[in-house]
């Protein structure tokens, strides 16, 4: 998604588009491709739906009643902050003005989107647009994070923590990998959000459960989902925007975007599978919170790889996730009984682990039926790029956890991160918002 | 006048209502509520988490009714409440002291 | 949607878009068109939509709140299932891999998806994507039978014959329709899925209520629908959702597309309130359940004609449609006192039936205001035309009847096909997956 | 959105774009542009997907749960009505037939949509689809209205109201303004709507509120929302859908196109942001209702000035906006006890009015980082087009009231235009539709 | 003491609530319940299966009271809940042994 | 026999219903409901519109018990429901006719 990744891949797989780029400008006089901007605007719209209604959904429908206007506010709030954060300093600490970027952090040129003009071009798109393209991953990756902290976090201390975890920890991961950093010039291979989106927030949620404590009554008393029904539906919409993230990430309407779309359904559709099978076999009845979770794990593992696997590999990344992840989650909860509510580290860090890994596998055009599309740049074999995405895996995983917890800790000191008991028994929507979330007669 | 007081299973509201009015009670109170007792609950279970429901789903009908009513009315529900089964529910009766009809000030079994 | 049809229509209306086609495959060598795949990656998120959250909760709002969760996990897991199977061998079966094709089903060849590669080419977009919108269809038919069979099916059931009907129904009629086969060659015209959607689905539905009986209580005992607010909301995703499957037919960004969008909206809208009418006439008052009822109606008819109708045909079909669906549903619940749980048969099948009709009609250039855009290859009058369309009703009426028929009784041998009348008390979501819908407070 | 409009905008920013429509032109003896058209036929979906069901849940969460179908049905019926209503006579009103149009109304030529064929074209797409287009502006005017008359308007009335103001206020001010009408020449700006959509609607809602008088019990008894949740899930599907409504109204896939998406985007965050530090100050609490309130009147605000302003420019119109509407509503309510349900003028009117003369200032090419695309036709400083701007929001404002209230008393003539005070307590969903809401046990 | 049941239409509570404390009556228990009586309900009409709906929403009021708040009490509810057409409710008046305040154990009319 | 009509605040329930097992009390029905009295509410407010939420949700238990359990189950309640806060709620105790078992028509204390 970061200039020389896209220039590699170029040479690889996107050849074919290149020259209908170069066509473009050759005619008109600037580099937009008019259908890679019609996906892009699209893709965008489908990202954005991802995150609101999207995952807001998906979570609210698993807090009890009277915490869900605190998921969909803190949700909603976070699209907003995040958005304007990202058009201040965010996009050009990640991403940078000039071409060439330093290793681990993008230069100020485009603070206030200084350089984003109406007819600046970035990767034969609009820059325009691929700068809200941006935005809404760096919309969605904070927001994954509020499953973690769930009907217990105040929403003051949500606000800063988020401002300050997207500056320090999104945006250089988001850069190192994207934005022409280390991990980009290593060669891994991250389509579209492996390490910056999925084990950035999961790791992240690890972190926010262990320092914020677990719900007053865990796991004791009961917290099932208040409206199932709400989660199905978030769940489809994440799915159906899942599309404009991975296909998205081709910055193309082209047979890469085609193949990323279509190895993305197929990882969602096995991980529900297997996470389904997994629950008939060791509970004895499937369950539609179980194939709804297993399908994020599909839809997560598969990201970083949705530009390098085919079909069949897809399908193996989906089973896999969906059947690891069961069994993380399983683990974290009844386990090491860590209160990560909604289970944001076992089924998006774990995923997003587990997929940043089998693409240095399933990336290899040597596979048979299996083949991917090629390794990244520089690297020749599957143990090259397996090593590469292991440090990118580690790297991200202990920068996120350290810049995580110090972050916590220091906003600890300013507000209290958590209500008192009682506003916890309480529930968030009154003693947070004044408000209730039904009032149905 | 005594109310009487059942808890049922809810999908036995009907034909209890039917009951009930042919023996002559045309009036009711009815609310949904939980029921804890012998009757097993059911468990559920998300994303490994379980939480056995002991309390299951019944209705509570109120009917106040003149005392030489009490008899049918008992007969009336223990029969068409019935199935046979652990939690098919209970009958309790307490003395009721006066009725008032808001509508129209109506006292004692005139209200009924 | 199949080579041949394509082919044939891109002689006629679609000229104008097949030299952009070939121009790109000059300027670089391959030949997909970046436009339409633009368009077509959005159609595809579109359809999909349609099922997961459309479908879903336009039929889980008509049940009542006990069985809430087993529709939509029904529709979800079917998403899963039928997207792995469609790769696996359906895909194949429907459109195979050989230019030639023979007339009753596909080729082999394409197995576990083994001639779709990143830079394959279908009808000038990439074949990944011509497969994963055809997946979206193959989802969305069986998961139209589930209103047949809704709140009391077990779920074990509906899975193995799901599989099943997939296989030896859905996959042959697409490929005699789309796929090559003898329907196609008659000229038999189905734009978007009268008879492949529609007249399957539909049938099948017919089968599977009259095969399992009546839900217990039917029809004395109120079976109202638990949340009407919803199946609104998924009405509105499916009217949305259902421009990329009708528009999406046309495979192309152009004046075909744009003129299926309108007459599907056009169709829909009339449907709508033909339906409205009805029952204010009739019953005094309008009522939501049946304007979006009208609104299905309206545009499952309009499906098989939106490649071939003008707008002013498209509002006598969507009114046709409304007032038809209308009558039909009640004949078949208060007449015939079948219990088709939410009226599948009344509103896709007939409507289907209805639209695969009337598209023999209003094909025709000749009719003035209402003339349409040409009749199918090989036909020369609305009497040519309405009779190959015949063929295809019956032929796929009588097929699928048979079919369907055979295959429940199959099952029906190796486990239950309902649910113990117990467990239909208790309810599905409890019964079959240990969970319930709502637990609001 | 109108030829002109376009025409004049084309020679600015847009000019990049032409020469790829006229590119194509001479390819293929057509004048559409596939990759525009595949961006409109998404961006259709959009704008539909506003209406239902973006904005019928956004409204129906708001009002108590025993008129929430009535708000749903409302919603649902006027898409159907109103797209009717413009096949037969309504775009033909608004946009004519004829190259060069009359100032007051387009003429008949288009009447049941005669001179659309499908290979039709108009601004570079499809004909057909250019009338799908803004036959869902056409929509969704008429549907915002619905939220000042909420929980006691007759459905009947409803109708019929919405039928004449459709002809008379909508279909003129559109011609006004898009369609070659005396304010286009003056060159007001005005890209996706702030006078034609925001302006009308909420004047006419404000006067609708007026005619009718506040609801029984107002504003003493409780009419809290009965489902915020659903009204959150609305505002999420209105943000994404406004991508449609305001990046489409470029009728292109290009760097307005994108920079009109990325404004919209900014203001809603900064709607949002801005009405939530206000309730944070005033009343001690940022509440939901609050944040997503905020996000409509960004939006609102910055419809009108998608197409004319830059990055910095939609941040200073989205906290105006977030900030103004709220005073807004706090005075019509609390101040001027108007019982306008659910706030449609303040957000929209006030946020019409905001955004269309603010654009007059920030479109300018001279204001540094806040600098905008250029000035309308014919205006040469910020003050030029600060006038025609006033003369716009005033006539439009004057126009619309008077001929709403002549309109309200009309239909008043024939029907009652309320329900009866008993009707309004039972509620409108048993008394109008027989039908309710919710039945969850 | 004595318990006071009133069955009332929904949107009277406001109004009876200010009626009680008019009568110095600061404490009670609301239900949402169903009622089967005179009043006819209504029709629901789902694509062509009609059903009828005999159960009326009603609230049930339960307070507690002193035996010579009684009579105040039951003018106070009669006159509020009152709309004259049928179905505005009933009155309910049983005995009461014993009231308990859990905060302080607090037993009888103390505790009320 | 003797009905005990218990208001909690609803997150003791499982608190009470142990308490009650304890002592041998393994039968009731509960009621979600809304309490007034001392215990303040809270405000809703929507777009300046302020609503005063007087009424506090609560539950509401009730069980049939043998006259012998009555101080058992007393205090069994004010200990397990006891936070110290207004608003704990009340006990009702009020007497029990008869009580009948649906399922085998069992009477009185048997049908306990
Ligand atoms: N002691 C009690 N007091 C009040 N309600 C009771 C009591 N015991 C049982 N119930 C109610 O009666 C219902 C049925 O009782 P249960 O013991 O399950 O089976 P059965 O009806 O066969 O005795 C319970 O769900 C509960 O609502
Ligand atoms: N015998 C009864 N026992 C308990 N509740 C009753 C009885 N009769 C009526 N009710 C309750 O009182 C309500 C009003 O009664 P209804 O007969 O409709 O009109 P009215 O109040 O004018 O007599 C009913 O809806 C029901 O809740
Ligand atoms: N007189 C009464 N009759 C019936 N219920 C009452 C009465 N007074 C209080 N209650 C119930 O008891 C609950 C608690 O009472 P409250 O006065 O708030 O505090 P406390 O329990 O500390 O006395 C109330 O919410 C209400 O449900």
């Amino acid at each position: 998604m970061l200039s020389k990744t896209i220039r590699r891949l170029s040479q690889g797989v996107l050849l074919s588009c290149v020259p209908v780029i170069s066509h473009a400008e050759e005619l008109n006089g600037a580099a937009i491709n008019p259908a890679n901007t019609a996906w892009m605007l699209t893709a965008t719209a489908l990202v954005l739906f991802m995150t609101i209604p999207g995952l807001s959904l998906f979570y609210a429908g698993l807090v009890r009643s009277k915490n869900v206007l605190s998921v969909l506010m803190q949700c909603f709030a976070l699209t907003c902050a995040m958005s304007i954060l990202w058009f201040v300093v965010g996009y050009t600490m990640a991403f940078g003005s000039a071409p060439e970027q330093s290793d681990f952090l993008g230069d100020f040129g485009n603070v206030l989107f200084a350089a984003v003009k109406v007819d600046s071009v970035t990767l034969g798109i609009p820059t325009a647009l691929f700068a809200i393209f941006q935005m809404t991953f760096a919309i969605i990756t904070p927001a994954l994070i509020v499953g973690a902290f769930a009907e217990r976090m105040r929403f003051s201390a949500m606000l800063m923590f988020s401002v300050l975890w997207l500056l320090l920890v999104y945006a250089p991961v988001c850069h190192w990998v994207w934005g022409g950093g280390w991990l980009q010039d290593m060669g891994l291979l991250d389509f579209a959000g492996g390490t910056v989106v999925h084990i950035t927030a999961g790791v992240a949620a690890l972190v926010a459960a262990l320092v914020l404590g677990p719900r007053k009554g865990f796991p004791v008393q009961s917290m099932a989902p208040h409206n199932l029904t709400m989660t199905v539906t978030g769940a489809g919409m994440l799915w159906v925007g899942w599309f404009g993230f991975n296909a998205g990430s081709a910055v193309a309407a082209n047979g890469n975007a085609a193949m990323a779309m279509l190895v993305t359904h197929l990882s969602a559709a096995a991980g529900s599978m297997a996470w389904m099978a997994c629950e008939w076999i060791r509970h004895g009845k499937p369950s539609v919170l179980g194939i709804v979770t297993g399908m994020v794990a599909g839809l997560g593992t598969i990201t970083p790889a949705s530009g390098s696997v085919g079909p069949a590999a897809a399908l193996v990344i989906g089973l896999s996730a969906g059947t690891i992840c069961f069994f993380m989650t399983m683990m974290i909860k009844k386990r090491l009984h860590i209160d990560d509510s909604l289970d944001v580290f076992p089924v998006h860090g774990v995923g997003g682990i587990l997929g940043t890994l089998l693409v240095g596998i399933f990336c290899s055009p040597d596979l048979g039926l299996f083949s991917g599309l090629g390794f990244g740049a520089g690297n020749q074999s599957i143990g090259d790029q397996l090593g590469v995405q292991a440090i990118g895996v580690v790297s991200t995983f202990i920068y996120t956890a350290v810049v995580t917890w110090v972050l916590l800790k220091l906003v600890g000191l300013l507000v209290d991160l958590r209500v008192t008991g009682e506003e916890e028994t309480e529930g968030l929507d009154i003693v947070q918002h004044d408000e209730r979330g039904y009032d149905i007669r | 006048m005594r109310m009487i007081t059942a808890i049922i299973k809810p999908f036995k509201l009907d034909d209890v209502r039917e009951a009930l009015t042919d023996v002559g009670i045309n009036g009711m109170t009815v609310e949904e509520v939980k029921g804890f007792g012998r009757q097993k609950g059911h468990t559920e279970l998300y994303r490994g988490a379980e939480y056995v429901i002991d309390f299951v789903p019944k209705l509570k009908l109120q009917l106040a009714v003149r005392t030489d009513q009490v008899d049918d009315a008992i007969s009336a529900i223990t029969r068409a409440a019935n199935t046979g089964k652990i939690g098919d529910g209970k009958i309790f009766v307490t003395d009721l002291e006066q009725v008032i009809r808001v509508r129209t000030g109506e006292q004692g079994t005139d209200a009924l």
